[in-house]
C-alpha cells in the first residue's frame, strides 16, 4: 500500500469553549484500506469524523482529499467531495419515511434497496417513517444511505454499537468488500474483536491528540490499549482510605434491587453502606446516565426497586430522592446551575424549592450556611456574582457545595472531575472521602478508570445495561478495570487473545450498547 | 302570536347608545306583537366579521335583518345576498351603500354640522379645536366628519388641534383625552363623537381648564351640562332608540307598507347651556334615572310604541 | 445586579422630560407630574405582572383581560352588593384565570404566550356575555376607587397609598424570598431547579396566579382612575407593559431583571407617550417604533448574554 | 391502507366531525342548502389563508404571530392601490401584493436567523411593525376593489358536464381556495423544498446532516407564510371590497386551527389539509350557534376554549412523546 492517501487530516483542533475536544489530531486513510479510529470515550474520535464531513468546523488544521486542500463547509459539501459518514447517532429525519429521506439526500432508491437487502434486512418497506423504525434497523439504513452513492472514504462511527450479532456480521462482511474494492473505510468501535477482524490499521486518540498508528496484526491489542490511555497505564492505588469500610454491617443505606430502565439499564442489583464510596465502571453508554437518573428521581424506572434504609421508595420526581437525602451531582455542570445567578443563590437553591420555604429568607442563617460550604470548598468567590464567570472547576465546585449546605446523607456524583484541573481533582476527590469518614455514602460514576483506585471502596462494572461484576477496590488495577469495562472477564489477565475470541460477551445479540 | 323573525347585526358592544339601541330593537320586537323570535348578532367585530354574521342570519331563515353597519362598502355583498334571499334589509344609525336596503337613521352630517358650528361661535370663531371621532370606516363617522368640515370651512380661524378616533368606546375616549393633556397644548374647544362625559370628567378631575364641549344628548352629560360649575357644552340629539325605530320599519316592509323612500332620517335638536332657553330644555330632557352613558331620547314618536320600563327592562320576545 | 440598567435607564428618562420641556416650556410642574405618575402606576403593575413572569421564561397577555374584567365586574355589582363582596366577585375571575394559565404552562407545558392569548380570548367572551347580564342594572364606581384612582393629597397621587406598598413588596419577594429566588433561577434554567428538588409546576402555577391578583387589583386602581367600565379598559396596557419591563432590563428569556427597572420603564413609556403625542406622531408609526424597540433590545441583550 | 389510515387518521376524524356538523346544520335548518354552503366557504377563506401561513411556519419548527398583522397589511395594500384604479390595474396590484407578502415573511426568517433571537420574539415585534405599517397606509378602514376580483368569489361556477345540483355545491370561493392553496402546496410538498421544510421541523440537526441548508430553509418557510398570509389580505380586500388595518381575529384562530388540523407544535408533521378542515369545523361551529340564535360572544367563549382545550391536548401528547 504506497499509494497517496485518500484523505490526509493534520493538526485538526476544536475546542467546546474551555474543552478541547481535539487538540492535534491527524489521520491519513489510502485507497482499498479498512482505517480503525481508536480512543478512549471521549478522545475526540467523532468530533474528527464531524469534522472531516463538515458537520462542524475546525479551530484549526489541514485536510487533503486526494492530495487537494478541501475545505468541507457542509455535509452536502463532503458528499461531493465523496465523503460519506453514518455518524454515531441516527442521522434519518425521525418525521419523514425512509423514500422521503432518500430523495432529501439525493439518493437513489434502487442501489439503496439493494444494499439494505444485502444488509440482512429483506422486507424493508421505505414508506415506513424514520420514527416507527428500531434504531438497529435505522443504523443499517444510515449506512446503506451511504453505501448507495459509492462513496471514497466511508466514516463509520460506532456502526455496529446497536446492532445484533447477525446484522454486525453483515456490516462486517460488506465494509470489508468496500476495502477490497479500492475504497477506503474508517471504522469506529470499541470492540476490538471488529477491529482484528476487519481493519488494517489503526489510528488512536487519546485526549484529543493522535497518539499512534499502528498495523492491526495478532497481538496489536495490548499496544493500543496501552496507547489509549498513555501512562495512565502503570498508576499504582493512592488513594488514602482512613476511613471505616462497615459495608457488610447493618442494613444498606441503599439497595438497588433488579433496577430496569427502558432497555438501557437491565436488571441492576447493588448496595451502598454508609460510609462508602462506591466506584460505578462502564463505557459511555452502558446504562449509568439512566442508573443515576433514576436513583435522582429524574426518570422513572421500568422495574425493580430501591430501597432508602431499607425502605422501598418511589420517585416521580428529583424532590422525592432529595427528602430521602439522595442528592444528584449531574456531569454536565451546565445542567446544575442556574448560570446567571450568583454563587450564593446556587448553593442555596435547595432550600427553597420546597413550597413552606417560598417565604421570606432568613438571609443570616443562610449566608453561614453557604460561606461554610463554600470554605470547604474552597471556591474561588471573586466572580461569585454570577455562577457562568466562575471558572470550570469553581463551578464544578458549586454543584457539590449545594448538597454539602443542605448536608445530604448520600451523593450521586455522575463524573465530576470531567474537564477540571488536577489539583481541584484531587480536592474533590479529598472531599469525597471526608464525606464518606463522616459516614455519608458515594455513589460515583467516573469516565477517568484511575479515579476509582483514589477514591473509590468497592467497584460497580456494568456493561450493556447489567452489573457484571462487584469487587474491592484492593483486588484491582488500571488495565484490569478496563478489560471490566469492555465487559471482559475479570482474572483474563493480559491475555491479549480473548479480546479477538469472538465468543466473548461482547457482541452478545441482547446487549445494546453505546448508544450517544 | 307573533309571525316573524327577525335577525339583529351590530358590531360595537360596550358602547350605552349601541346598548339602548339594542334594548330598543328588543323592546319594540315585544311590543309590536309582530315578532316570534330575535337572533341578535351584537359583538364587537370588524366588516369581516359582520358580514359573516348576516351571511349565518341569512342561513338561519329570519324575515328582515335589522344592521347598524360596521362599514358600508364592507358589508354591501351581505346585504346584497339577503335582499336576494327575500330578507327585508333595514340599516340604523347609519347609511349603507347597498342601494336594496332600507335606512332609518338620524341625520348625522347634520348632527356634527349642528354641534360644530355652536362650538366655534362660543370659541368666538377662532381657535384650536381637539376633534374626537367615532369609529374609524363606520358611515356615521365620515357622515358626521363631512358635516364638521362643512362648519370648520365656515370659521377660517377655527383650526383642529388634534384628531383622534375614539371607536366609541368611553375608556378609549378618556385614555385619549388625558394623554392629550399630559402634553399640556392648549385647546379652546372639543367636539365629541357623542363620547362626552367621560371627557368632562378627565377635565375636571385633571383640573385642566373647562373649554366649550360638544357631546350627545346622552344621560350622564346631559346632566354635567346642568350640575358642573363653569361648564359650558352642548348636546346634540341623536336617539339610540332608532333601532326599534328599525324594528318598526322592517316589520312595515313584512306587512306590506313600504315608505315612499328608501332612507328615513330624523333631525337632531341642540341643547345647550349657554343661555336660558337651553338651559330649561336640558332641565326638561334631564333623566337621572338613566344609565349616563344612554341618550335620554328613550323613544321616537310615531316610530317606536314601548314604553319606558320595557325599553329599561331590556327584554324581547320570549325572554 | 437586577439593578445593572438603573442608572442609563434614569438618564434617559430625565433626558426624554427634559426634551418635553423644552419643546412645551412650562409643560413640567407638579400637577404634570403628578398627572404622569398617576398613569404610569397601573401600567407599572401590571408590567410588574410581566416582569415576574418573563423572570420564568414566560408572559401574561391575560392581564389586561383580567384587569378589564375585575374593574367591570366591581363597577357593575357594587350597584346592588356591599363592596367587600363586590371586590371578592371582582377578584374571581383573576384567580381562576390564573390559576388555569398556572396549570397550562406549569403542567401542560403549553407556550405562555399561546396560553394567556387563548384564557383572555375566553375570558373577554365571558365578560361579554356578563355585560348583557347587568345591563339593566347599571354601573357604579366605588367612591373609594375613585378617591384612590384619581385624586391628589399635598401634591401626591392617592395611588402611591397602594402602589408603594405594592411596589416594595414585589422587590422583596424578587430579591428575599424562597419563592423569588426559584423565579429567577426557573427562567434561568429549569432543569437545575428541577434537580435542587424544584417543582416546576408549582412556582408556575402560584406565580400566574399571583399575576393575575396583580392584574385584577389594577383593574380596580384603573375604573377608578378612568371612571367608565368597559369591555376593553386594560386592554390598551398589555402591549406597553410587556415594554416597559422590557425596557428596564427584564430579559424576556428568563433568569435576569428587576422591578425597580420596570417602574422606571412604566414612567419612560409614559413620558415618551406624551412626547410622541407632542411630536403629533401617527398611530401607525408609533407601533412600526415599539415592535423595533422590542426586537432591538432583545436581540441587544442576547448579544450581551452571549458575550459573558 | 392501514398505515394511510393511521397516518390520515386525524384528518378523517376531522372529516367525520365535519359531516356530522353539517348533519346537525341540517337538522337545526332544515331549509340549510348550496347558498349556505357558498357562505359558508366566503367566510373560511381568509381564515383558511391564515391557518396556511401558520401551518407552514409550524411545520418547519416555528411559530408566526405576524399572519394576522400581515394579513392586515397586504390586505390595506391592496385596497388603497386599487381606490379608483382601473380594472385592469388590479392584474398588477394582485402580484404585487402577493410579492410584498413573500418579501415581508422572508424578512421575518432572516431576522430570526440574523439576530438569533427566538420566533416568538421576532414575529411579535414584526407583528407591531407590520400593523403600525397598516396604519400608515390607511387609518381607517377603506379603498377599494375591482369587480372582477369581487366577482372571483362569489356565485358558482359552471362546470361542464356537471348536474347543476352538484355544481351549485361548488362556490367559487371554495374552488379559489383549492387552486391557490393546491398550486403552491402541492408542488412544494413533492418538491425537496418541502421536504426539508418538514426536516429543519423534525429535527434540525439530522437535517443538516442529511446536507438541509438548514437557514435557507427557514427563511422559505417564512417567506412561504409571508405569501399565504398575502392570499389572506387579498382574501379580506376580495369578500369585504375595503381594506381594514386593525388585524382580525385571525392570528389566534389560525394557531386553533393548526393544532386542531393535526401539526404539532413541535414541528414536522401534519399537513395542510387537516388544518383547513378544522377551519371549515370552526366556521360551522359559528354559523350554527348563530341558527340557534346563541349569543355570538358564546361564540367565542366556545372557539377560545376549544382552541385552549387543543393546544392543552396538543401539547400533552408531544409532553407524552418526549418521554
Ligand atoms: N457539542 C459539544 N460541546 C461541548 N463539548 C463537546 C461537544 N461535543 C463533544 N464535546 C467534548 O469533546 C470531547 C470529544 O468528544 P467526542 O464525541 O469526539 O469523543 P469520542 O472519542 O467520539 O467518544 P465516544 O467513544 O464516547 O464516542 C469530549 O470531551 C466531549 O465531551
Ligand atoms: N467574566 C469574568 N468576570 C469576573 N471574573 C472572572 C470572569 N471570568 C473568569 N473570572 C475569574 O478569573 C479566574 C480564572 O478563570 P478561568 O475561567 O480562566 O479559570 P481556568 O483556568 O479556566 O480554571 P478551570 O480549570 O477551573 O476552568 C476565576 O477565579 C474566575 O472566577
Ligand atoms: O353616536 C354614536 C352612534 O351614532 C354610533 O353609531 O354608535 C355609537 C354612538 O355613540
Ligand atoms: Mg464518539
Ligand atoms: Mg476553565
Amino acid at each position: 500500500m504506497t499509494a497517496n492517501p485518500l484523505l490526509d487530516a493534520t493538526g485538526v483542533a476544536k475546542n467546546y469553549g474551555a474543552v478541547a475536544a481535539l487538540r492535534n489530531a491527524s489521520l491519513s486513510v489510502l485507497p482499498g484500506e479498512v482505517h480503525a479510529l481508536m480512543g478512549a470515550n471521549g478522545a475526540g474520535k467523532s468530533t474528527l469524523v464531524k469534522i472531516l464531513t463538515g458537520a462542524i468546523r475546525a479551530d484549526a488544521g489541514r485536510i487533503l482529499i486526494r492530495g487537494e486542500a478541501r475545505d468541507v463547509r457542509s455535509p452536502a459539501a463532503a458528499r461531493r467531495a465523496g465523503l460519506l459518514p453514518v455518524y454515531q447517532e441516527p442521522s434519518l429525519i425521525p418525521d419523514l419515511d425512509v423514500l422521503s429521506n432518500l430523495r432529501l439526500t439525493g439518493t437513489p432508491v434502487e442501489p439503496f434497496r439493494a444494499w439494505v437487502r444485502e444488509l440482512g434486512i429483506p422486507d424493508l418497506d421505505i414508506r415506513d417513517t424514520a420514527r416507527d423504525i428500531p434504531l438497529a434497523v435505522l443504523r443499517v439504513l444510515d449506512l446503506a444511505r451511504a453505501l448507495a452513492v459509492e462513496p471514497d472514504v466511508l466514516l463509520l462511527d460506532e456502526m455496529t454499537a446497536a446492532l445484533p450479532a447477525n446484522l454486525a456480521e453483515k456490516v462486517l462482511e460488506v465494509v470489508r468488500r468496500q476495502g477490497d474494492s479500492g475504497r477506503a473505510v474508517i471504522f469506529i468501535s470499541h470492540r476490538f474483536v471488529e477491529i482484528s477482524a476487519l481493519c488494517d490499521r489503526a489510528t488512536v486518540l487519546r485526549d484529543g491528540e493522535t497518539v499512534g498508528v499502528v498495523d492491526i496484526v495478532p497481538g496489536v491489542e495490548e499496544k493500543i490499549v496501552e496507547l489509549m490511555l498513555g501512562a495512565r497505564i502503570v498508576k499504582t492505588h493512592v488513594a488514602a482510605r482512613g476511613a471505616s469500610r462497615n459495608a457488610a454491617t447493618g442494613r444498606p443505606r441503599l439497595g438497588v434491587r433488579n433496577l430496569r430502565v427502558g432497555t438501557k439499564l437491565n436488571d441492576v442489583s447493588f448496595d451502598l453502606a454508609d460510609g462508602e464510596v462506591a466506584g460505578v465502571v462502564a463505557l459511555e453508554g452502558q446504562g449509568q446516565d439512566e442508573l443515576f437518573s433514576a436513583l435522582a428521581g429524574s426518570i422513572r424506572p421500568s422495574g425493580g426497586t430501591i430501597e432508602v434504609d431499607g425502605q422501598p421508595v418511589k420517585f416521580s420526581h428529583p424532590i422525592d430522592a432529595i427528602r430521602a437525602g439522595l442528592a444528584y451531582v449531574p456531569g454536565d455542570r451546565a445542567e446544575a446551575l442556574a448560570m446567571q445567578r450568583s454563587v450564593r443563590e446556587n448553593i442555596a437553591l435547595p432550600f427553597s424549592a420546597a413550597l413552606r420555604n417560598w417565604g421570606p429568607i432568613n438571609m443570616r442563617q443562610e449566608r453561614a450556611r453557604v460561606v461554610s460550604a463554600i470554605e470547604r470548598l474552597q471556591i474561588d468567590t471573586r466572580a461569585q456574582g454570577e455562577v457562568q464567570r466562575l471558572s470550570g472547576g469553581n463551578q464544578q465546585k458549586v454543584t457539590i457545595a449545594r448538597w454539602i449546605a443542605a448536608d445530604a446523607r448520600t451523593i450521586l456524583c455522575f463524573d465530576p472531575t470531567r474537564g477540571i484541573d488536577v489539583g481541584t481533582k484531587q480536592e474533590i476527590y479529598k472531599l469525597l472521602r471526608e464525606l464518606a469518614g463522616h459516614g455519608k455514602s458515594v455513589l460515583f460514576y467516573t469516565s477517568e478508570l484511575e479515579e476509582v483506585q483514589r477514591v473509590c471502596d468497592r467497584v460497580i462494572v456494568i456493561f450493556g445495561g447489567r452489573v457484571v461484576d462487584i469487587f474491592p477496590v484492593e483486588e484491582t488495577d488500571e488495565p484490569a478495570l478496563m478489560r471490566a469495562a469492555y465487559g471482559l472477564p475479570r482474572g483474563a489477565k493480559a491475555d491479549v487473545g480473548i479480546l479477538a475470541d469472538p465468543t466473548a460477551n461482547i457482541s452478545d445479540s441482547t446487549t445494546p450498547v453505546a448508544a450517544p | 302570536e307573533g309571525k316573524y323573525t327577525i335577525g339583529i347585526s351590530n358590531t360595537v358592544q360596550g358602547n350605552g347608545w349601541r346598548e339602548e339601541m339594542v334594548c330598543a330593537m328588543k323592546a319594540q320586537a315585544l311590543a309590536s306583537g309582530e315578532v316570534t323570535k330575535l337572533n341578535i348578532a351584537h359583538r364587537n367585530t370588524d366588516a369581516a366579521g359582520q358580514l359573516e354574521d348576516i351571511r349565518n342570519l341569512i342561513s338561519a331563515k329570519v324575515n328582515a335583518i335589522v344592521v347598524n353597519p360596521a362599514d358600508p362598502a364592507g358589508i354591501k355583498a351581505g346585504l346584497e345576498e339577503a335582499t336576494k334571499a327575500g330578507i327585508v334589509v333595514v340599516a340604523v344609525d347609519q347609511a349603507v351603500t347597498e342601494p336594496s336596503a332600507y335606512i332609518i337613521s338620524n341625520n348625522q352630517e347634520q348632527y356634527a354640522y349642528l354641534g360644530a358650528k355652536w362650538l366655534f361661535q362660543q370659541m368666538g370663531g377662532k381657535g384650536e379645536v381637539f376633534y374626537m371621532r367615532g369609529a374609524a370606516g363606520a358611515s356615521a363617522d365620515s357622515d358626521r366628519d363631512k358635516g364638521f368640515k362643512k362648519a370648520l370651512a365656515e370659521f377660517p380661524d377655527v383650526k383642529v388641534a388634534q384628531e383622534v378616533f375614539t371607536g366609541w368606546q368611553q375608556d378609549q375616549a378618556k385614555q385619549q383625552m388625558l394623554s392629550f393633556l399630559a402634553t399640556g397644548t392648549p385647546i379652546n374647544g372639543i367636539w365629541t363623537s357623542g363620547i362626552d362625559n367621560v371627557i368632562v370628567d378627565a377635565l375636571v378631575e385633571s383640573q385642566a381648564p373647562l373649554v366649550p364641549i360638544v357631546g350627545a344628548d346622552n344621560a350622564g352629560f346631559v346632566g354635567q351640562l346642568s350640575s358642573v360649575k363653569d361648564l359650558v357644552g352642548a348636546a346634540v340629539t341623536n336617539p339610540g332608540s332608532i333601532g326599534g325605530a328599525g324594528v318598526t320599519l322592517a316589520l312595515q316592509i313584512l306587512d306590506g307598507k313600504k315608505p315612499a323612500q328608501q332612507t328615513v332620517l330624523v333631525e337632531p335638536q341642540l341643547w345647550e347651556n349657554a343661555t336660558e332657553e337651553g338651559k330649561a330644555k336640558l332641565k326638561a330632557a334631564a333623566d337621572p334615572s338613566l344609565s349616563p352613558e344612554w341618550p335620554v331620547s328613550i323613544s321616537i314618536p310615531d316610530w317606536t310604541t314601548y314604553t319606558k320600563e320595557q325599553i329599561v327592562a331590556c327584554k324581547g320576545p320570549g325572554e | 445586579m437586577a439593578d445593572r440598567p438603573l442608572i442609563p435607564l434614569i438618564i434617559l428618562l430625565v433626558i426624554l422630560v427634559v426634551i418635553l420641556q423644552v419643546l412645551r416650556p412650562g409643560i413640567v410642574n407638579e400637577r404634570w407630574i403628578a398627572n404622569t405618575i398617576k398613569f404610569a402606576i397601573p401600567l407599572a403593575i401590571l408590567a410588574g405582572c410581566q416582569t415576574m413572569t418573563m423572570l420564568t421564561g414566560g408572559i401574561d397577555l391575560s392581564v389586561g383581560t383580567v384587569a378589564t374584567m375585575s374593574a367591570f365586574i366591581m363597577a357593575t355589582q357594587v350597584v346592588n352588593q356591599d363592596p367587600a363582596v363586590a371586590f371578592l366577585l371582582a377578584m374571581m375571575p383573576a384567580v381562576l384565570i390564573g390559576l388555569v394559565n398556572g396549570i397550562g404552562v406549569g403542567v401542560f407545558r403549553v407556550h405562555p404566550l399561546i396560553m394567556t392569548l387563548g384564557t383572555s380570548l375566553i375570558g373577554t367572551g365571558c365578560l361579554q356575555v356578563y355585560q348583557r347580564t347587568v345591563i339593566a342594572s347599571g354601573a357604579k364606581i366605588p367612591d373609594f376607587l375613585a378617591w384612590l384612582g384619581t385624586g391628589v393629597t399635598y401634591g401626591f397621587p392617592n395611588a402611591l397609598l397602594l402602589f408603594v406598598p405594592l411596589a416594595a413588596l414585589i422587590v422583596f419577594t424578587l430579591s428575599r424570598t424562597g419563592f423569588g429566588r426559584l423565579l429567577y433561577a426557573v427562567g434561568d434554567s429549569e432543569r437545575a431547579t428541577r434537580l435542587s428538588g424544584v417543582q416546576y409546576w408549582q412556582v408556575i402555577t402560584a406565580l400566574y396566579v399571583i399575576s393575575s391578583v396583580l392584574a385584577g387589583v389594577t383593574g380596580l386602581l384603573y375604573i377608578g382612575l378612568i371612571k367608565a367600565p368597559s369591555l376593553s379598559l386594560a386592554e390598551p396596557l398589555v402591549l406597553p407593559s410587556v415594554a416597559a419591563a422590557v425596557i428596564g432590563g427584564t430579559s424576556i428569556f428568563g433568569g435576569r431583571g428587576g422591578y425597580t427597572g420596570t417602574i422606571i420603564g412604566a414612567l419612560i413609556l409614559t413620558v415618551l407617550t406624551t412626547l410622541l403625542t407632542i411630536l403629533q406622531m401617527p398611530e401607525g408609526a408609533r407601533r412600526i417604533l415599539f415592535g423595533l424597540i422590542v426586537l432591538f433590545v432583545t436581540a441587544a441583550y442576547l448579544r450581551i448574554v452571549e458575550e459573558r | 391502507m392501514s398505515r394511510l389510515l393511521r397516518r390520515q387518521g386525524w384528518v378523517a376524524g376531522l372529516f367525520a366531525l365535519l359531516v356530522i356538523l353539517f348533519i346537525i346544520t341540517k337538522l337545526i335548518q332544515p331549509g340549510y342548502g348550496s347558498g349556505d354552503f357558498g357562505s359558508l366557504a366566503r367566510a373560511v377563506l381568509p381564515y383558511a389563508f391564515a391557518v396556511a401561513a401558520q401551518t407552514v411556519v409550524v411545520i418547519a419548527g416555528g411559530i408566526d404571530l405576524s399572519v394576522a398583522a400581515m394579513m392586515a397589511l397586504t390586505s390595506v395594500t391592496a385596497a388603497s392601490m386599487m381606490n379608483g384604479a382601473s380594472e385592469e390595474y388590479a392584474l398588477f396590484v394582485v402580484p404585487f401584493v402577493l410579492a410584498m407578502g413573500f418579501v415581508l415573511g422572508a424578512v421575518n426568517g432572516i431576522l430570526i436567523i440574523v439576530t438569533r433571537v427566538p420566533d416568538i420574539v421576532v414575529t411579535l415585534a414584526m407583528l407591531f411593525v407590520l400593523q403600525g405599517a397598516a396604519l400608515l397606509v390607511l387609518d381607517a378602514p377603506g379603498g377599494a376593489v375591482a369587480e372582477w376580483l369581487k366577482g372571483l368569489i362569489s356565485g358558482t361556477v359552471p362546470i361542464p358536464g356537471l348536474p347543476d345540483a352538484i355544481d351549485a355545491w361548488l362556490p367559487k370561493a371554495l374552488l379559489v381556495l383549492i387552486i391557490c392553496l393546491c398550486i403552491i402546496w402541492i408542488p412544494l410538498r413533492r418538491s425537496k423544498l418541502g421536504l426539508s421544510i418538514y426536516a429543519i421541523g423534525s429535527s434540525e440537526l439530522a437535517a443538516f446532516r442529511s446536507g438541509v441548508p438548514v437557514a435557507r430553509t427557514r427563511i422559505i418557510a417564512y417567506a412561504l407564510s409571508g405569501l399565504f398570509a398575502a392570499f389572506g389580505g387579498l382574501a379580506l380586500t376580495m369578500s369585504t371590497g375595503i381594506g381594514a388595518p386593525i388585524p382580525g381575529p385571525y392570528l389566534l384562530a389560525s394557531v386553533a386551527a393548526v393544532v386542531l388540523g393535526g401539526v404539532a407544535l413541535g414541528g414536522g408533521k401534519g399537513g395542510l389539509l387537516g388544518p383547513i378542515v378544522a377551519v371549515f369545523v370552526l366556521r360551522l361551529v359559528r354559523t350554527d350557534l348563530t341558527l340557534l340564535a346563541i349569543d355570538p360572544n358564546v361564540t367565542a367563549i366556545i372557539e377560545g376554549a376549544i382552541m385552549v382545550a387543543v393546544v392543552m391536548f396538543g401539547a400533552f401528547i408531544t409532553m407524552r412523546g418526549r418521554q
